[in-house]
């Protein structure tokens, strides 16, 4: 199993990703545990999954 | 006796609500609504209640004709039932966000959706009797501001009417876990939320809108979630206008707010309790404002709490109906708070 | 007005009868006494009172003539009040654990010195209105009862009575912070305090005694000090008499607390609050109590809980005041409590 | 180094579980099973393990072989994988209610649902260390007691032992929040949950069972909810045989822990903490025991608190672990536990 | 082993200190001191360390020989103790504010005295192994920063010294009671101090001249107490400097802390723990650190949380223990903190 | 320097004892944190100092 190292858009920290990811599986940034969407496989491409709100303190 | 109508009674502010209208001499509950318990007793989802009153929960479609309605549910419902019942009521009093900034657009900004009654925006009156009173006298809508918002606001209006403020305004809230409501999730079980200094909103939180809007400053807010089940207070950081001073401050804190019985200016040099603080205020209506200035510097920084379920929701509603009806302000809220607590 | 004088004016008791009398509609504060901050504002050391009183403290040789004193000083130092004030006023409440007593050598066993004035043991009514109202309608002298007793005593005060008890009781207290008072100790530090399970008395605490006195049975208390500021909760665990079931207990509550202004029965099967619990009922008057059979056994166990300084202290001494004076026994005690707390 | 399988990893004991397996010098985790967070790190469960490991959760299906396994799931899903792992592991330590009472017709009981595996429950060796050293040595299926029941067991079982207790046991539990697990509920939501005295089990706790079958005594169990998020303490009320005395109580203990390294008897006549409370023991694989005598009568009041997740749960079971591979019982549990907490 | 000697032994960071020597793998504790408890077990006062050591507290006069000295005691009575340790020893590590400011006339403005050694400031390391790990593998003089400080000058110097920083930054503290010491006083009383949000330093709190210090940047500091008995936050508000984007402010941490290994980096999108948290850093020693951008603005918000007591202090101090003595940085500071918690 | 072992008069725990103990020294036992009053050095003697108590919850 190779890996790819990639940046997340998110936060610039380093992604490892091996090679068997594939289309539309989700990802998660160790860095700023934003979900990352593959959206390409060759070359590689991610996209962040909308974030999810917290509704506090009205 | 008034007869009122409360919706989302099952939930903090409406328990709040209802404990506020059950003690008030002049008025009586004819309808709780709640979707989850309807002919449950009130008091099995509010046990300090027991006492008060035999009352049970009914549908949305069971609320008899009344006086007023109280709408104590989430933002978005609220929308809805303002269209049901502007014109069937003599008075409604919303607690939700949906009626509180006057601008659809920053509603849509802050809220993530569209406002559907954008139209009736205008017709709202803030329930807000420190600045709104005379209006409040005849109006028929009132959409009463968020929790830290109302502290933020009656914290910051005086000075920045009277021009003392120059900068962008930085508001530090913090609030204890009633603030996000009745419903159990993740974050709000006991064993994660408990000693807790949880910044759940590092920038941008909704209430610097409403701040912003009765203020006419440029506020961000950032809040935290501290150990606490009631209780918000706002630590509001900014810089003195250009020849203003502090002697100015106090003149427009006096100024202001001399007569109004709900607000109260703490600053002392002794003693524990210097400045406000939540926790001698749970159960009252007060909101405690105080300020303090940083030697040789033009820093202001002003401090006020409340107890988010009574001045920081119910108790105003409450507030603004003693206003509305001409009785006096303090009915039902004369509950001074407790110490030690 | 009926004018009232409090010493220890300063302490955790003395402030809730502060709050209670400024907030009743026959009453007025004279005088509030303390060594310590004689010309202090009252509101310096109770700030729930901010907005109440301009009242200030006065030492004790500056109490002018008034009709009711209230005693809030610690046990030992009220004897000597008692002596001096017993004479010049119409009506005497003790809250310290001087009168409590009847038995001069129990005071001397459990308080660890002689008793200074027995011969006025004797001379003064037990302050439970749901035990005593018709004595305390005449009283010139009222002992309160201690908080943890209060709970145990009105909790077992019922089956007791009707011989349904057939053995020892255990009765387990657990209680907030405040019931050690305002004194600061290395025990009382909040880093110290703060979460604590901690079984100060393992075995003798001295509530036992009052309630053995006022049940007549044999009780022995084991006491806690838990996580709280306010609040007491005591579990009672015994054995059902031979022929008694719980259907003549839940007789039994019924029979004597039928009409009790501040006694709820709570013993639900749904729910977050089935049984009596502290939280709900802070700054409140009730004595919540519930009990529950062990199936297919003789055990019976009864649960009660309030408010130490209010139930458990000041309120229940507003109470008996409110008796001994005709008027309603609800005056300024209408506070429910609050949920969510 | 030992392959572990956790099962249950997301939940609290699980996240326990991990922290402790993480920080043993022996052992690694090859797998943490959690059917809510396949392929979710870790660490976004349990923050505290964010420098400690990259894991990642997986699903039952996926993990590979190893030598221990865990099971930190619910009662009844605990019998299931005990089936499918029983066989295909060198040792499982299974955390659940589900082989904890030796009886199945005391399950039924007490569980209110059959037993679906009666013919293991003679194969699993007691997770008791204090009791069952020797043949948890050997052991291929361990079974860890529940957390107040193992206070109240290592609590009691040295008296019983020697027949120095004469009848009935009343054990009075208390606990925090986690002891409820990681599921959010109504009664679990911060607001309600905080500053709770709940009496949940007024009489009947399942833990009595455990307690009983350990000890050969009458244990009668009732529990509450406390103020706190970790840590559990039990108060037992019971009367000496005749015959006996504290003295031979103290021998009695003395004999029976002397060596244990995670036992320590603690009734201080001095200090602030004269008996058992959990809050230093946070995080500690301690139990803390301590008895009284209450003069001129037969009473024993013994005390004994304990951190749930770890004595009380995970790190009991490391311990059990220790014993059965042979290392020294203090790997992985050197945490002595914090002061102030 | 190397032989310590801890003064102010009996205190909150004193305390910290012996857990920490006491389960360190190259320390011993050779001498205790405490005026107050001289010949009374040091777990008398730390209950923590019952199992962990059987050492007496002694008096000053009676520390023997030993190879590195710790000042825990107040500010001060350090300078005193310097001047006598500093010669008779390989190492000395000042946790007290005495030697923190490098500039005299500093130390009177914040600590109100005037310094009495000030010509020993500059021969004082910081202990701060992430700012000066070099110069302290040969200091022999070490000066702890404070808690707060601690927090906030590790938040912010690394955009600070890549110039990333426009402006004067607000830092907004919030700490638990520990912090004020193991020192009774009204303040400080469970009563009073529990469920507080106390801003008892609305302006011009001492640590501002720490972190200024150290970043070189116009630094405001408030702080407030807020329920929690160990753990601090900070929370600094700030504007990027024209050309600065977050993007650089990553790297700026990333270059800075990447090999750091009590630094963590949070700021997370999902989770409850998204932000950094004092409750789960509890007992361990690490500073997390996130930070966040106010869309379409040039604020810069971040946030720092860690136990006061341990990188806030005690743990800190051996960090630098560890640089100095050449040994792992992490040993005796293993634990990994708790949750639940 | 010798030591002895005694038995501690609260709690029966064992007490060690060195010989430098003087009259009305008073000694803590490690057992039940009793305050422990030397009332004779031959034989040793010791007496219990009186307890400390608590005053909570009224
Ligand atoms: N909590 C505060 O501090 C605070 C302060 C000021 C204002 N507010 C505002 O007050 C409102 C209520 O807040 P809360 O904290 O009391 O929340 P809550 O405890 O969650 O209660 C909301 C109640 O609304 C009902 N509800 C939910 N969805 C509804 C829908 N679609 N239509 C009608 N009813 C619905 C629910 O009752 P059923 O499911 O039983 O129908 C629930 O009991 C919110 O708009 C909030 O922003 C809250
Ligand atoms: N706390 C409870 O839950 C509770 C419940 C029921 C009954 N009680 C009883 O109420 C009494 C007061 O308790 P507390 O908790 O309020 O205590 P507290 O907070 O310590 O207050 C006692 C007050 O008494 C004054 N005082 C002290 N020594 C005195 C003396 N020798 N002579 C006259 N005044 C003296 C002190 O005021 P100065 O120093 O300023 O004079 C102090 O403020 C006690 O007898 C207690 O048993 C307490
Ligand atoms: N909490 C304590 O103090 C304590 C002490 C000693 C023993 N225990 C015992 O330890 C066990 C776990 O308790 P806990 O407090 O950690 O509970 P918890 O926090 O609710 O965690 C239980 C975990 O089990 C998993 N789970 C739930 N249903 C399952 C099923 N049917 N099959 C497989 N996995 C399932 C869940 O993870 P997923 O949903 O992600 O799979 C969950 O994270 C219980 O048996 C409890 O009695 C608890
Ligand atoms: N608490 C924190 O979070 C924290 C964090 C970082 C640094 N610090 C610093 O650490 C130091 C100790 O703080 P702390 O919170 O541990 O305070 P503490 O709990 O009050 O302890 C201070 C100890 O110093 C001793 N002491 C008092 N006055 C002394 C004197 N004049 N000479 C010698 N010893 C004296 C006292 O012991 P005896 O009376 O028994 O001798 C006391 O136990 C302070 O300088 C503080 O600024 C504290
Ligand atoms: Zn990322
Ligand atoms: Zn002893």
């Amino acid at each position: 199993m190779t890996t790819a190292t990639q940046t997340c858009p998110e936060c610039d920290g380093a992604l490892t990703i091996d090679d068997s990811v594939r289309m539309s599986e989700v990802l998660e940034c160790p860095g700023c545990r934003s979900e990352l969407e593959v959206v390409a496989t060759a070359p590689l491409l991610l996209a962040l999954a909308p974030e999810v709100e917290e509704d506090w303190g009205e | 006796m008034i007869r009122t109508a409360v919706f989302g009674a099952a939930g903090y502010i409406g328990g709040e609500v209802l404990r506020l209208l059950l003690g008030h001499p002049e008025t009586e509950v004819t309808a709780a609504v709640s979707s989850r318990f309807p002919g449950k007793r009130v008091d099995s989802v509010h046990p300090n209640l027991r006492s008060a009153t035999d009352l049970t929960f009914c549908d949305a479609e069971q609320v008899p004709e009344c006086d007023v309605v109280l709408l104590a549910t989430p933002h978005r419902s609220a929308m809805a039932l303002v269209r049901q019942w502007a014109s069937r009521t003599e008075l409604l009093i919303d607690l939700s966000g949906d009626f509180r900034l006057k601008d659809a657009d920053a509603y849509k900004h802050y809220y993530g959706v569209a406002h559907e009654a954008p139209e009736l925006l205008d017709s709202f009156v803030p329930g807000i009797p420190e600045l709104h009173r005379d209006e409040l006298r005849t109006a028929r809508l009132i959409s009463v501001p968020g929790c830290m918002a109302t502290a933020g606001l009656l914290a910051l209006r005086p000075p920045a009417a009277c021009g003392l403020i120059a900068s962008r305004v930085l508001v530090d809230g913090r609030t204890g876990s009633s603030g996000s409501g009745a419903t159990a999730g993740e974050g709000n079980l006991h064993a994660e939320r408990s000693g807790a200094m949880r910044v759940f909103a590092p920038v941008a939180h909704r209430h610097e809108a409403e701040i912003a809007q009765h203020t006419g400053l440029d506020v961000r807010m950032t809040a935290t979630g501290v150990e606490a089940v009631r209780g918000v207070q706002v630590v509001c950081h900014t810089e003195l206008a250009p020849g203003a001073d502090h002697r100015a401050v106090r003149a427009a804190y006096r100024e202001a707010y001399a007569d109004e019985p709900f607000i109260r200016m703490v600053a002392h040099k002794r003693g524990v309790y210097r400045y406000p603080e939540p926790k001698i205020l749970l159960g009252s209506n007060f909101c405690d404002i105080g300020h303090a200035a940083d030697e040789g510097s033009d820093r202001l920084v002003v401090i006020a709490a409340l107890d988010n379920l009574v001045k920081g929701g119910a108790g105003n509603a409450v507030q603004c109906l003693n206003v509305r009806m001409g009785w006096p302000e303090s009915y039902g809220l004369s509950f001074p708070g407790l110490h030690p607590m």
